[in-house]
Parts: structure tokens; C-alpha cells; sequence
């Protein structure tokens, strides 16, 4: 069990003010946008920073002043950092190795990690020559051979395509026996992993909880950041917006996503964005009616 | 293309006369003169202690350049890349001036005036830059981040220095010896004022030249030549 | 943070002699001495000409290098920067061999030896490199897309190298200016055996030493070591 | 008109295989994946490469061998490759500077395109300052000035997030007086821009011709690369695969998009992509129907 308690850090550009709050072992996805701060809190919690103030405690031990290596922590960081001067193998094993396990215990070990994360065919290759998904899951196993007591993945997807991005979501929800702290700046791995999620902008957790935190947006801030439609003060998802024949909007920019179209709609002043399958093209008059409205708070 | 005129003419301006050097070096027996002989050894011992006492502070040295930020850092920066800048025979009577001038340093006098260790002490003084320069980029281009993930796995801060970053660098290593090293040994005009002896060989190469004339002077400069080469081609 | 220790050791060797140095000029009114003030001029007048000749040879040649593929170019790259790493009397001997040996060339000897242009061959000798390196970087580290984007809009290549290349590298050149004209003005051994006369002041400093001792040499270098700093001053 | 005739060329890992395609005054794309060698296609029509074979033919003139200053092509790389030494203004004003116009000409010519996209406020700033979608205004409007015979774009939304991608998109769309020759790796994309599409692998230009393009892929490779489902040597899209209840397949990972999840079902031992707005887990079973199939030639 994780809990940060007023944690507040100032670092380069970045702020963290104030930050509270805890996981149990579960799968937790705290989102917001590039530049917000995130990866300052993972550094903070993994021991890489000391924070200016506050308290981190980690299965009932206050682990604020210790150094990285005796929390007992797995961290991911968003560009993998393999140890370049090893191979696979070698990456996977050296938290082990460090820890003077013996040989065939870190055999077994590696062997195991490798086949949970399906790498088992690239233990013998240089890092120098893996894909960036494979470099994931070897930065994945690396951390996760030493059962940490919390797994700390900072933008696990930010630097592959959309089908990696995709398969690697499908990794990390495998991942189930350790409570997890994910940052992100991706709604959908939110929406698709998060168990928990927090969600972070500007250095302050503005909300924490359950997934209704992503469908209830407290402030305009938060609502903007979630891709929320923002009309009369009041925050409706695209997903609620409900396209339909009449004139009370004119479409300005359709932008075509396959499945669905994304459409732009100029309805009192403002944009609107919406989802529809339906055939339209720039300069169409519509209606429009929200399914669902949420009411912000300032 | 008429822009390859230039570049052809700086090439034959520093190639024509080495090939030529190279390909009329005299007299090569004399390079096994007793007294060519003895420079030699002078010059290249003179070499490697002053670029091992360099490897042994540059490493700690580079190593907090590139990691830390404190008060300052680039003064202490700039001054670690002086000895670049200022000219060579100053650089000897720098030294001498300092210590000459403080009393109670002045014992050290004996030992470096005329002596094998003021040999060593201006090709350290010369050789710093170079080594602490290569050393300080070599961490430089180390990403933290895999320092960070060594500690997290369990590595402590000195263990993670021995077993990830420093065999990074090896190859930043290997340029800063043989650059501060071939710095070293080129250097004559502070080592004409700190120590004509023991001579090494710019300054044997020098005393012939003055005593004996052009002739005398090649066979051993293509000795010389043949050294720097080498290492160019290993640094390269 | 005991690796401090070994920062600290390298930075006092390197500063204290330079601090002591400056501290105690000796006589600085031994600047205005005749002939301390023509080495001066010497010194800096060859090292003008010199740098000059490096720059309008240098862009070209940096160019070529930054933006074309040709054979032996890694070669042509390592001739070019071969002046860095033979020895400073070595290359005294090579420049000499070489006019005196090459027939058609031997008239050249009498505007070399002993003579101002003699200085001027020696600082474009050994500043090439620095020049031609800082040069090539820049334009390395110009986007080639910027160039093809000024052509794509009318530019011709000859118009875009003046318009878009050559002020984006306005720094490089600066300081490839800085660092051959330093690295020429602070050659000695080279300048001993082809030029002695006219003195340029690590000459004079020499020489002053040799025969009057260190304190006729101090206050000219404390000169040298002023118009050094500034350099450097500059350049960082 | 852009007639491009059996150009190849090598250059560095790249090649492009007897590329042969027509186009008149319309937005056309070339689709294909990262490192196909689209961006070798658009620099050897820029006149930036000269091609190894082959013809390039604009407005009946044969451009081959022009150098770029003489073919009148506007051309936007992907790094948008803004002078970093001149503001916004002398960015866009480059063009007509070189060609000598007169000041006041320029002055008008440059605020008229700025207004078109609406970089005003933009003129008097550095170019360092401005951010990713800015900058590609600004290098379109650079190129837009010269009225070009034709518009290149490399890849123009690859370096900017979502929402900027959204509305560089609707610039692009406003322009309709000259051909555009657009190539990029997004499907969205292509979709909502392309008159004319051709999807471009490994070098080659495997199909060429108006949207039906995207929606029958020839092989599998280009019905691979378009996202298809390959089911027994037949080419579905996932949007026409349909999800119903029933036992044919076992939903093996899901990604949820807000609007719709997708989903990953094993299905005859392969795995088949769809899309849904149910509700579903991992490990439930489903029945499957496929709304359309596309044959396959290899």
C-alpha cells in the first residue's frame, strides 16, 4: 500500500503542490497533460528526488528519506533506459545479480519474467537492436523480477505507434499481484487500465478515485483536459453529444476516424465536438441534444 | 564545386609537407643515439605518468561536472580549460613564478626545475582539459535515467558508478588518455624553461636543430611523427 | 562527495600558479619597452593575418565537409586535423624540411625563415584545425531542410549558403576565429626554428628569460596572459 | 496538373520502385508506413533529389532536371524547417523578398495569406517562440505565397498532438485553388483530406485512385497496413465486423476509446479486430458477423 501525503516539490520547470493520496494493490492511472509535473512524482516516490516537504509511506514504513535502492521500488521511466552495455538477459537479471542471488535462482527467475511478458526470444539479443515495444517489456521485466512493492511506469506508451501502444495496454493488464502507479497523458489507457485514477494538472491532483472521475470533471480545467464539450458552464463528453436533423448548428470541420466521424459544430457561439456515424459534410446545419451534462464547479 | 579549390588547398598545405617529411627522414640510424634513445623514454615515461595522474582526478573530476550543479560550476569550468588558452612558454614561467614565489612551497623547486617530475607537471598542466573535457562529455552523454533505474534496483550510488556509467565511457576514456597524452609529449616551450633536463624529444629535436642544423634534427622528428600518428589512428 | 576532493585538487593546480601569476606582475612598465611592444605587434598583427587566411579557406572547406559525401573525405578529415596532435617543434622541422627540400619552392625560404610570413605560416599551420572544425559543426548543425526550403523558393544554392546558411552559423565562426588565432599566438616551438626573428612574444619571453631570468619574463607574460583571458572571455 | 512518371531512385535505406501517378487540381494522399520512402518521392519532385529514372512533368513542362529555385513547388517538410534567424513575417515574406517584389506587394501579399490562415497576431514573432501547429501555419503560408504549381506536404501533422492535428487539418482543407500532394502514415488523415489516395509500401505505389482505395486494399500488406482483419485470405474492416452475443470468439483484450472500445477477439485462431459500444470483458464470449469482406489478390 502506497500513501503520499502532502507532497510538495519544486524541480527544473516542474511543481508538485501539495499532492496527497493512496493506492491499495491496484491498478492505478494518474493523467495529465505533458509538462503538468508527472514524472516529478514518480521520481519523488521511486527516491530519485527528495521532495521539499511531506511524506511517503510505503506498506506502513516511511520511506521519505530512503535512498532508491532501499525501497525496493519498480520503476519504468518513459524512454526505458535498458542499460545499453547488456544484453537482454543481463537487464533482466541485474537487480538479481546486484542482490547476489544465485546463479540458478536468477535463471529460474528470468526464464519465468521472460515467458509472463513473452520476451523469451529475445533474451540473448542486444538491446541496441530491439523495437521500442520490445524494449518495453524488457524494462517491464527488469523491474517487475524483484516482486517491488509498487510498480512506477512513467508514460509507458509515449514513444510507440498505435498498435504497440496497444499490445503493451495488453501486457501491463496482466499485471495484477502488485499495485501499480501509472502516469500518463492518454485518456484512453485511463479509461482501459485505471482501476483508480487521479487525474493531475499543473502540479495538483485535482481529482482522485474511481473511473466516474474521468465522466465528472470538478472545474473548466479538468473538463478541457478530458475533452470535454464546454457549454453555458456546463461539461458534456463528446460520447453524450447527440447529432440529429434540424439547423441549431453548422458543421465546420469533420474529421473522419473510420468507424466514426468527429465532428465540429458551431452551435451558440461556441465549438461543439461530437461523434456520429452518420454521412455530413462541412457547412450542414444539425441539431443537437446532450445526453448527459455535468455542472462545474468554477 | 569551385568551393573544392580551397578545400584542396588546405589539405596539400598540411599534407604535402608530412608526406615529404615522411618520405626523406634522414638518417633513421641516428634514432638509436644513446642520447635519441633516452629522450625517447623520458618524453613517453614523462607521458604516461602525467596522463595517469590525469585519468585518476579526471574521472571524479568529469564525473561531478556532468552530474552536479553547484556554485560556481563554470568558473571552476573555465578554469579547467585555461591551460588551452594561455601560450605555451608563459605556462613555464607560470609554474616557475608560483614555485619560486610562495616560501613554502619552495623546496619543491629541486624536484621539478631540470627534473624528470617538471616534465610531468606541465604535461598535467597542459593534458587536464582534454581529459577532463572527454571524461565530463562521456557522462554527459550517459542518460541518468539508466542511473536512476540501477539505484532502483538496488545498486547503490558508488556500486551504479562502477558497473553502469563508467563502462559507458570507456571510450571517452580512451580519447582523453591519448589526447592528453599526445598533448603532453608535443609540448615544448614550457618545458624549455621548466626542464631543458632531462631532455625529451622537442627539445632534443630543438637543441639539434640550434647545434647541428635541419638535418639532424629529422630523423628524430619522423620518430616523433610516427608516434603521434599512431595514436591519431587509435583515437580515430 | 569525497570525489570533490579530486575537482578541487585539479582546479588550485591549474589556478593558483595563474592567480599568484597575476597577482604579482613584477614591473608592468617593462610592457612599454621597445621591443616588448613590437613582439606584441608582431604576435598579434601574424595572428590576424593568419586567422584570415584559416577563415576564407575554412568555409568553404567546412562546408564541403558538413554537406558532401566524396571519397577518401574521412581521410582528407583526419589530414586536416593532424596539425592538433604532432609535436610543437616537429612541426617547426616539417615546414622547413619542406621549403628547403622541394626545389621549385626553395625561393620561397627567404619570405619564411626568420620572416614575418614565416609566423603566419606556422599560426595558419597549426590553427586550421580549430577553424575548420567549428566551421563544419555549424553547418552540421544546420538543418539541411532550411536549405532546400530557400531553394524550393527561389533561391538558387549560391544565394542560399548567403542568406540562410552562413548567418545561422555566425557563433561557429566566431569562435573557430577565436581558437585558431589563441592556438597561433601561443605557438613557440615551431616559431623557434623557423621564425626566431622577427620575436614574437613567446619568443621574447623565452629569450628574456634565458638570459635575465624569470623577472624580465613575468611582467610580458602577465601581457600574454591578459589578451589570453579575453579570448577566452569572448569565446565562452 | 502533377504527372509523375516511372521514378526511381535510391537514396540512403530508401527507394522508390517505378512510381508512375497523375494528378490535376485536387488534395491528393499518399498513405504509407514510416520509413516507405514517401519523403524521398516528395524531395525528388521538389527537385531536392534527382531521381535515378524516370519523369517528372508539371503543367506539361518536363521538371526533372530543373533545379528546386526554377520549378515553382511549395513545400512544407516535416519539421516544418522555419529560418530560425528571420521572424514570422520575414519567414513568409522569403519568397517574394528573393524574387524582388516590390515592399508594398509583399506587405499586402503576406497579410492577405496570413489572414487566410489566420497567423496574424503571429507576424512579429520569433519563429523560436511559436509552437508546433503554429509553426506549420507558418510554413504553409511560406509556401502558399508564390501561388506554387503545386503543394507538397511531408507528413504535416506528425509532430503535434491530437487537438493541434484536428485543426491543422481544417487549414489544410480551405485549400482547394492549387494540387496538393500530401503523404503521411495517418488513416485519419487520408480519409478526410484525400480526393485522390495512394497507398505507398516498401517503395512501391500498390494502388492509386479515389477513396474506394482505403476500403478495398489489393494484398495483404496494404490490407494489413489499412488496419484490416485478415480471416481466412479475406480482407474485413473492423468497422464492418459486427458483435453480437454468442461463443464464436474470446474477447482477449479491449482499449477503451470513450465514444467506442476496441476490441481483440481470437477468433479461428487468429484475432480479430472490431468495434463497440458494449459492454464487455476479458474472457467473455461473442458471436461474430462480418458486414463486408474483401477478397485478396496474393
Amino acid at each position: 500500500m502506497l500513501k503520499v501525503n502532502n507532497l510538495s516539490k519544486i524541480w527544473k520547470d516542474f511543481k508538485l503542490k501539495n499532492v496527497s493520496f493512496e493506492i491499495d494493490k491496484e491498478y492505478c492511472v494518474i493523467l495529465g497533460p505533458s509538462g503538468a509535473g508527472k514524472s516529478v512524482l514518480i521520481k519523488c516516490i521511486a527516491g530519485i528526488l527528495k521532495p521539499d516537504s511531506g511524506k511517503i509511506i510505503l506498506n506502513g514504513e516511511d520511506i521519505t528519506n530512503l535512498p532508491p535502492e532501499k525501497r525496493n521500488i519498480g520503476y519504468v521511466p518513459q524512454n526505458y533506459a535498458l542499460f545499453p552495455n547488456k544484453n537482454v538477459y543481463k537487464n533482466i537479471a541485474y537487480g538479481l545479480i546486484i542482490k547476489k542471488a544465485n546463479r540458478l535462482e536468477i535463471e529460474r527467475k528470468v526464464k519465468e519474467i521472460a515467458e509472463f511478458l513473452d520476451i523469451t526470444h529475445l533474451l540473448n539479443r542486444e538491446v541496441k537492436s530491439l523495437s521500442g515495444g520490445e524494449q518495453q517489456r524488457v524494462a517491464l521485466a527488469r523491474a517487475l523480477i524483484l516482486d517491488p512493492s509498487i510498480l512506477l511506469l512513467d508514460e509507458p506508451t509515449s514513444a510507440v505507434d498505435i498498435k504497440i501502444k496497444e499490445s503493451i495496454i495488453s501486457e501491463l493488464k496482466k499485471i495484477k499481484h502488485i499495485p501499480v502507479l501509472h502516469v500518463t497523458h492518454d485518456l484512453a489507457e485511463a479509461r482501459t487500465l485505471g482501476e483508480k485514477i487521479g487525474i493531475f494538472i499543473n502540479g495538483e491532483l485535482i481529482a482522485f478515485g474511481d473511473k466516474d472521475v474521468l465522466k465528472k470533471p470538478k472545474n473548466k480545467k479538468a473538463a478541457e483536459f478530458l475533452g470535454f464539450n464546454i457549454v453555458n458552464g456546463k461539461a458534456i463528453a463528446p460520447e453524450d453529444v447527440i447529432i440529429e436533423k434540424g439547423d441549431e448548428g453548422e458543421v465546420v470541420n469533420i474529421i473522419d476516424y473510420g468507424k466514426y466521424k468527429k465532428v465540429f459544430v458551431k452551435y451558440n457561439g461556441c465549438i461543439v465536438k461530437a461523434f456520429t456515424e452518420k454521412e455530413l459534410n462541412i457547412g450542414d446545419f444539425v441539431g443537437i441534444k446532450f445526453k448527459k451534462e455535468v455542472n462545474l464547479s468554477n | 564545386m569551385a568551393m573544392f579549390v580551397f578545400l584542396i588547398a588546405l589539405f596539400l598545405f598540411i599534407f604535402l609537407p608530412i608526406i615529404y617529411m615522411l618520405s626523406t627522414p634522414g638518417d633513421l640510424s641516428l634514432l638509436l643515439d644513446r642520447e635519441v634513445v633516452d629522450a625517447f623514454k623520458t618524453t613517453l615515461s614523462a607521458g604516461v605518468v602525467a596522463t595517469l595522474i590525469a585519468l585518476i582526478f579526471g574521472i571524479p573530476t568529469g564525473y561531478i561536472l556532468a552530474r552536479h550543479d553547484f556554485k560556481f560550476k563554470s568558473f571552476i569550468e573555465a578554469i579547467l580549460d585555461l591551460p588551452m588558452a594561455i601560450p605555451h612558454s608563459v605556462i613555464g614561467i607560470i609554474i616557475l613564478s608560483f614555485i619560486y614565489g610562495i616560501d613554502v612551497i619552495k623546496f619543491i623547486g629541486k624536484y621539478v626545475v631540470d627534473n624528470f617530475w617538471g616534465i610531468v607537471v606541465v604535461y598535467l598542466f597542459v593534458g587536464i582539459p582534454f581529459m577532463v573535457n572527454s571524461i565530463r562529455d562521456g557522462f554527459l552523454s550517459v542518460d541518468e535515467e539508466i542511473e536512476y533505474v540501477s539505484r532502483t534496483l538496488g545498486a547503490s550510488k558508488i556500486r551504479t558508478f562502477f558497473e553502469i556509467s563508467l563502462p559507458l565511457i570507456k571510450n571517452n576514456i580512451i580519447s582523453g588518455i591519448i589526447l592528453s597524452f599526445a598533448r603532453g609529449i608535443s609540448e615544448v616551450g614550457a618545458i624549455l624553461i621548466i626542464a631543458y633536463y632531462p631532455k625529451t624529444v622537442p627539445v632534443l629535436i630543438y637543441e639539434r636543430f640550434t647545434s647541428f642544423g635541419l638535418n639532424a634534427s629529422k630523423p628524430i622528428s619522423v620518430g616523433m611523427i610516427l608516434i603521434s600518428l599512431m595514436l591519431f589512428a587509435v583515437l580515430r
